[in-house]
């Protein structure tokens, strides 16, 4: 009995990390119909940014973790803007600009900071006790900010005019541009908006567990899961698919052991995404 | 006023003596660095020409380096019981994946564009973990060693040069079906990229094509499997990752998905690249990176295509 | 020859009925006009006939066989050929190339009078151009010549006219009656142009509101007051 | 339709493997006129999560090389020639050692320290064969050595010749041990030393466990949550890489784990203090360390900064790597050549394992690989007790 819940437990905390990587993933592609195969080097860039700014320009972390969202918010900003803005309409292409991106960055990180992991930890530590059962503090920390980001981003694309705007650039671009919305302002803006979630993921979560070069390659193939599960385009079904995913992983890792696990988890999305193209709640996406 | 399409367009019959010429190097040169470098360079066009052959339809597929495994993994297997008949395990290296992409492709090819992408990325992890796990079958983590040399007509392929000649006969193999294949259906494949609505109403049946460029592309993966294992005498799981599916779609991206010369010209180019990068290995896939941008941003056509149309435009 | 047959047919998105119970037949080599308001379901319907959506209820018979639900390349294989609202052709290739896919993919040869049919539209001297540097005129017929080359029984045309100059609308006139006459073909055409829809329609349906509101020769049809109140009231100006 | 659409790209393809071959061929022959030099190959990952052990095993090469150059080079055919070291990135993969071993026996290169991991290892042993090369591998595989390979020899002994002494070592310090979960990721870098050190284990009377993950997990949470499912005494990260091991000792600590944490597998114990956060956190430590630390040994990185005026890639392997190079150095001078990889590997058995700085050992390998062709040093048990560091013990080859 004690596994099962721990294994909740663990589930949820995970769910919290794939869901703000799947919100930022989900955003791009539902706004922009842009694949970002970059989306776990803005992750890694998160968390290095923020380790600088901790252990070089000796920030207390929550600046840092401010500092982290507002670089890969700009990268992305600019990225969108001089990159993708020009072939925004050919998925393929910007599939490829994006993974071109994420190939230098991860290279640059190496180059930079070398292979050996960084020393970054997070100042909150420790774990609340619960009989045998443990919930870690940072978890919890991470869980909360994910819930306001969630709530923010909520706030943001369902009560603001830029929300406003992005959802209708979402829907049918052609009539939206028609009424005035200036994606030339909007693309960018929801492009820095998702890739400053990942970086605040990173920022939040590479303390937890480690920092060095290759974290990023296995965001990717998550978001995919947690994005295709969810359908394509659709914040809530992102949301609500991160948290399956979590706990998928967490009950099949517990009582089936790693390697199984993972297996369990692909060939789950496979069937799914099979016999429901468009995921949970999401829309018929886009003919690419 | 609609003459019949000639079987062989220039771009064609230059790819296929391109890949005739490749032959005379081992006769030439005995360096076994050039060897090296070109034996994995046939490979890589040979896997590029997979990912072609799926871009003819503006479908990118990840699942090259799959089917590559189920190509390989046949020979390593068969090789356990001596069978090492060159022609033999040509045909079953090019039939176990393509018959592997039945299936599949009737699951994967209902989806948009955007999610094959998806769906090719998440098969070629699920191999790799299926080889970790099939142990007896596989050799799990450890893979197959000691792959005996291929036997053509007798002749056992042991030394370096004959290895290298096998694997340019691979790739000549290769470029021939997919020559043919993207000569046949150029038009059905060209309709489908540009406008499968359009196409579909005209009569089209765009699915079947679709599962034809699938399985042949899925063969034609498998022989660049059976290449790569005879080229290491092993099959090894870490050969098949998914990083190496970005490989192959950047030679045939920076080479030009316009022609078929695209993924010859990128992967001999890449490939010597990476070679002199010899030491500072993390540098390659940087260049990559920056190599995409550019031809992505600058030369949509690639390195061939570019080619190509300034010689057009000299000609007037 | 084969006649197109549609039985209570019915569309559903979600909870919007786009249109329900729509009953008509279309003998060989007739030709009928589908008018009706924007947003009526009329592309839809097209759709809907040639197996591009499935309907939610009805059927669709043609030649007496129940081609329902089939996809769009069966059905266009049985001889259900339809054009495209805005200019449809393969953009980034010749003229030349366009006709020779059609033909390709129809695989019904080369149809009656078709290069005839290419000199009357001026395509002939223009065989070699990229089809989307044709004037949208061109690229217009184009599209609907690549209809009649993949050698239908039956052509849906989904507004043939919309932004042809006035001078180029007898083109219209020239297609429809070249593919019934040299091509044997019936012709169903959704139109907003009511001359076009009076000068060649012999029978014409009316939708509104997603339900048969008329089906008649024009002249009784776009007298009666009801057809005139939910159609023609708000569209005086359609000259 | 006009005929042949791309006449200039169709010239520039027809050329390019015959262009590309030419300049390689030349490049090649041009560089051995020159000035006499002997060239040794290196070869590990030098990209990727490994890199630090491929960097290492380059940096102990270019030592031995400073060493020997040091004193005017190395004697060939009466004159003394400088050893030239020429590094490859095998990328941790098998393709990558074959293609390293083609590449550096394209320049003669017969002689090549490295490769490190073992999917480079069962990747170079055919092809290295094949092209007659003398290669020293790092690899804890089972097959790491093999009596088809006589030119393969082995830098460091496997978990199988050194896993009973230690478990024995640990159990003195932690004798409440009676049962342990080994963690590895579950490819071959991982299964084949956790096996053997489970093994060990249970030769000793503990009973032992084995759970693998998926290479590439970056959240331990769920695999601890299995392993204390049966509550081990002690858990061993075995030969998972020192960046996961970290998280998974303060993932063990942060879920109430108060046992001894061991690693029966490849060096990292700094990296791991940094990731996990800290001593404390460790608390009770147990781990192999593939050199017995002494200050003769720590001399090692002045001497590299001294000799090839650079800072020493970190970490412990540096240290482990050296005695192959300067061994090899040494054969290759009593060889007279470095062209011939079976004269140079004869040398090499009938040289002593003494280094000046790790101090004597001895040549191992036949009761685990049927062939006596791995250094076995003195290798070091340390031991972290209640958060204090109580050193490295040396434990002498053979006990």
């Amino acid at each position: 009995m004690q596994q099962f819940l721990q294994a909740a437990v663990i589930g949820v905390s995970l769910g919290a990390q794939y869901a703000l990587l799947a919100l930022g993933f989900t955003l791009i592609f539902g706004i922009l119909g842009v694949v970002n195969f970059a989306h776990g080097g803005f992750y890694m860039l998160g968390g290095y940014v923020a380790y600088s700014c901790v252990s070089l320009l000796g920030l207390p972390y929550p600046l840092a973790v401010i500092g982290a969202v507002a670089a890969t918010a700009a990268l992305g900003w600019v990225f969108e803007l001089y990159f993708l803005e020009r072939l925004i309409d050919d998925h393929l292409a910007t599939l490829m600009l994006t993974l071109g991106l994420y190939l230098v960055i991860s290279t640059g990180s190496l180059t930079v900071f070398g292979p050996l992991a960084m020393e970054f930890h997070f100042p909150v530590t420790g774990a609340f006790h619960f009989g045998s059962i443990y919930v870690p503090k940072e978890n919890l920390v991470v869980l909360v900010i994910c819930l306001t980001a969630l709530a923010a981003l909520w706030a943001v694309l369902f009560r603001t005019d830029l929300g406003r705007g992005l959802r209708a650039l979402a829907d049918d671009r052609a009539v939206a541009m028609a009424q005035g919305m200036r994606p030339k302002l909007l693309f960018p803006a929801a492009f820095a908006l998702a890739t400053g979630l990942a970086g605040l993921t990173g920022a939040l979560v590479t303390p937890i567990l480690a920092l060095s070069p290759g974290v990023g390659d296995p965001v990717l193939a998550t978001s995919f899961l947690t994005v295709i599960l969810g359908g394509l385009g659709s914040l809530g079904g992102a949301a609500l698919a991160a948290f399956i995913v979590g706990m998928v992983e967490a009950y099949t890792s517990v009582y089936f052991g790693g390697s199984i696990g993972a297996l369990v988890l692909f060939v789950l999305v496979l069937l799914l995404l099979v016999f429901r193209p468009t995921g949970l709640l999401g829309r018929e996406v886009r003919g690419a | 006023m609609f003459r019949k399409e000639p079987v062989l367009g220039g771009a064609e019959i230059a790819a296929l003596v391109t890949m005739a010429a490749a032959f005379a190097i081992p006769m030439i040169t005995k360096n076994v660095l050039v060897y090296s470098v070109l034996n994995q360079a046939l490979v890589g066009i040979v896997a590029a020409q997979s990912v072609w052959i799926m871009l003819r339809m503006n479908l990118l597929s990840f699942a090259t380096p799959a089917f590559m495994a189920i190509g390989g993994y046949t020979v390593a297997i068969a090789g356990r019981y001596e069978i090492t008949d060159a022609f033999l395990m040509t045909a079953l290296a090019f039939l176990l994946p393509a018959l592997a992409a039945v299936p599949l492709g009737a699951l994967v090819l209902r989806l948009r564009g955007t999610y094959f992408v998806l769906v090719t990325f998440v098969l070629s992890q699920i191999m790799q973990l299926l080889l970790f796990e099939s142990e007896s079958l596989t050799g799990g983590s450890n893979g197959i060693a000691g792959v005996p040399a291929v036997t053509l007509l007798g002749t056992e392929m042991m030394s370096n040069r004959q290895v290298l000649l096998f694997a340019c006969g691979i790739a000549f193999l290769a470029t021939v079906i997919t020559a043919l294949l993207t000569r046949y259906f150029r038009q059905h494949f060209a309709a489908i990229e540009e406008n499968e609505i359009l196409a579909e109403s005209l009569g089209l049946v765009v699915w079947r094509y679709k599962a034809v460029g699938f399985v042949i592309a899925a063969g034609i993966a498998g022989l660049a499997g059976y290449s790569l294992v005879n080229m290491l005498l092993t099959a090894h799981p870490s050969s098949f990752s998914s990083e190496s599916a970005v490989d192959f779609i950047a030679y045939t991206i920076i080479g030009g998905r316009g022609t078929i010369l695209g993924p010859i010209v990128g992967t001999a180019l890449l490939v010597y690249a990476t070679n002199l990068f010899g030491t500072h290995g993390q540098y390659a896939q940087g260049l990559y990176g920056i190599l995409i941008l550019a031809v992505i941003l600058a030369a949509r056509g690639g390195i061939a295509g570019t080619a190509a149309a300034a010689f057009r435009r000299v000609r007037g | 020859m084969s006649e197109l047959r549609v039985e209570g047919l019915t569309k559903r998105f979600g909870g919007l009925r786009v249109f329900h119970d729509i009953e008509f037949s279309l003998p060989p080599g007739a030709l009928m006009g589908v008018i009706g308001p924007n947003g009526a379901g009329k592309t839809t319907l097209i759709n809907v006939i040639s197996g591009r959506q499935p309907p939610s209820g009805g059927r669709v018979f043609l030649g007496g066989r129940d081609v329902t639900g089939q996809p769009a390349h069966a059905i266009s294989r049985l001889g259900v050929g339809r054009s495209f609202q805005q200019t449809n052709t393969f953009k980034g290739v010749s003229v030349r190339e366009n006709i020779a896919r059609a033909i390709r993919f129809g695989r019904r040869g080369i149809p009656q009078g078709l290069e005839q049919l290419m000199g009357q539209f001026g395509l002939i001297p223009r065989l070699d151009e990229q089809s989307d540097k044709l004037p949208y005129g061109s690229q217009k017929m184009l599209g609907l010549v690549m209809a009649y080359a993949a050698g239908p029984k039956v052509l849906l045309l989904d507004e043939p006219a919309a932004g042809l100059e006035r001078s180029e609308r007898d083109n219209v006139d020239l297609f429809v009656d070249h593919v019934r006459r040299v091509g044997g073909a019936s012709v169903l055409i959704i139109e907003h142009d009511m001359d076009l829809i009076r000068r060649l329609c012999p029978r014409i349906i009316v939708l509104d509101a997603g339900e048969v509101l008329a089906d008649g020769p024009p002249a009784a049809v776009l007298a009666r007051p009801d057809v005139i109140a939910a159609y023609l009231g708000d569209t005086e100006d359609a000259a | 339709m006009k005929h042949s659409r791309t006449p200039l790209a169709a010239v520039l393809t027809l050329f390019t493997p015959l262009a590309l071959s030419i300049p390689l061929d030349l490049a090649a022959t041009a560089a051995q006129a020159q000035s006499c030099e002997v060239k040794v190959g290196a070869m590990g990952p030098m990209s990727g999560g490994a890199a630090q052990w491929g960097l290492a095993m380059a940096g102990a090469a270019e030592l031995a090389a400073a060493e020997v150059n040091a004193e005017g080079g190395i004697a060939i055919g009466g004159k003394k020639c400088k050893v030239v070291i020429v590094p490859y990135d095998s990328k941790y993969t098998a393709d990558g050692a074959a293609a390293g071993s083609n590449a550096l026996a394209s320049q003669g290169i017969k002689v090549i320290i490295g490769p490190v991991g073992s999917p480079e290892a069962t990747g170079i042993k055919p092809v290295a064969a094949r092209n007659e090369q003398l290669a020293w591998n790092a690899a804890y595989a089972k097959n790491a050595l093999e009596p088809k390979f006589p030119l393969m020899f082995h830098i460091a002994p496997g978990p199988g010749t050194w896993s009973d002494a230690m478990v024995k070592h640990a159990l003195q310090s932690f004798p409440a041990i009676k049962s342990v979960a080994l963690v590895a990721p579950n490819d071959q870098g991982g299964t084949d030393i956790a096996s053997v050190d489970a093994v060990a284990y249970r030769n000793n009377g503990v009973t032992a466990t084995e759970e693998y993950y998926q290479r590439g997990t970056t959240n331990f949470a769920p695999i601890i949550t299995r392993l204390l499912a049966n509550n081990p005494d002690a858990v061993d990260t075995a030969s998972s890489p020192p960046g996961d091991a970290g998280v998974i000792v303060k993932q063990l600590r942060l879920a109430g784990f108060k046992g001894p944490i061991g690693r029966m597998g490849g060096p990292g114990t700094e990296e791991i203090l940094r990731v996990c956060g800290g001593i404390d956190v460790l608390r009770d430590f147990y781990w192999f360390e593939t050199v017995a630390e002494t200050e003769k040994v720590r001399d090692i990185d002045n001497l590299y900064r001294k000799l090839v005026g650079k800072e020493p890639p970190g970490g412990t392997a540096l240290w482990g790597n050296l005695p192959a190079a300067r061994l090899t150095m040494k054969a290759i001078a009593n060889a007279g050549t470095a062209e011939d990889a079976s004269k140079v590997a004869a040398e090499l058995r009938k040289l002593a394992v003494d280094d000046p700085n790790m101090g004597k050992g001895v040549w191992s390998g036949q009761k685990q690989y049927g062939i006596n062709q791995e250094l076995f040093f003195a290798f070091g048990v340390g031991i972290i007790k209640d958060g204090k560091n109580l050193g490295v013990t040396r434990m002498e080859p053979g006990t």
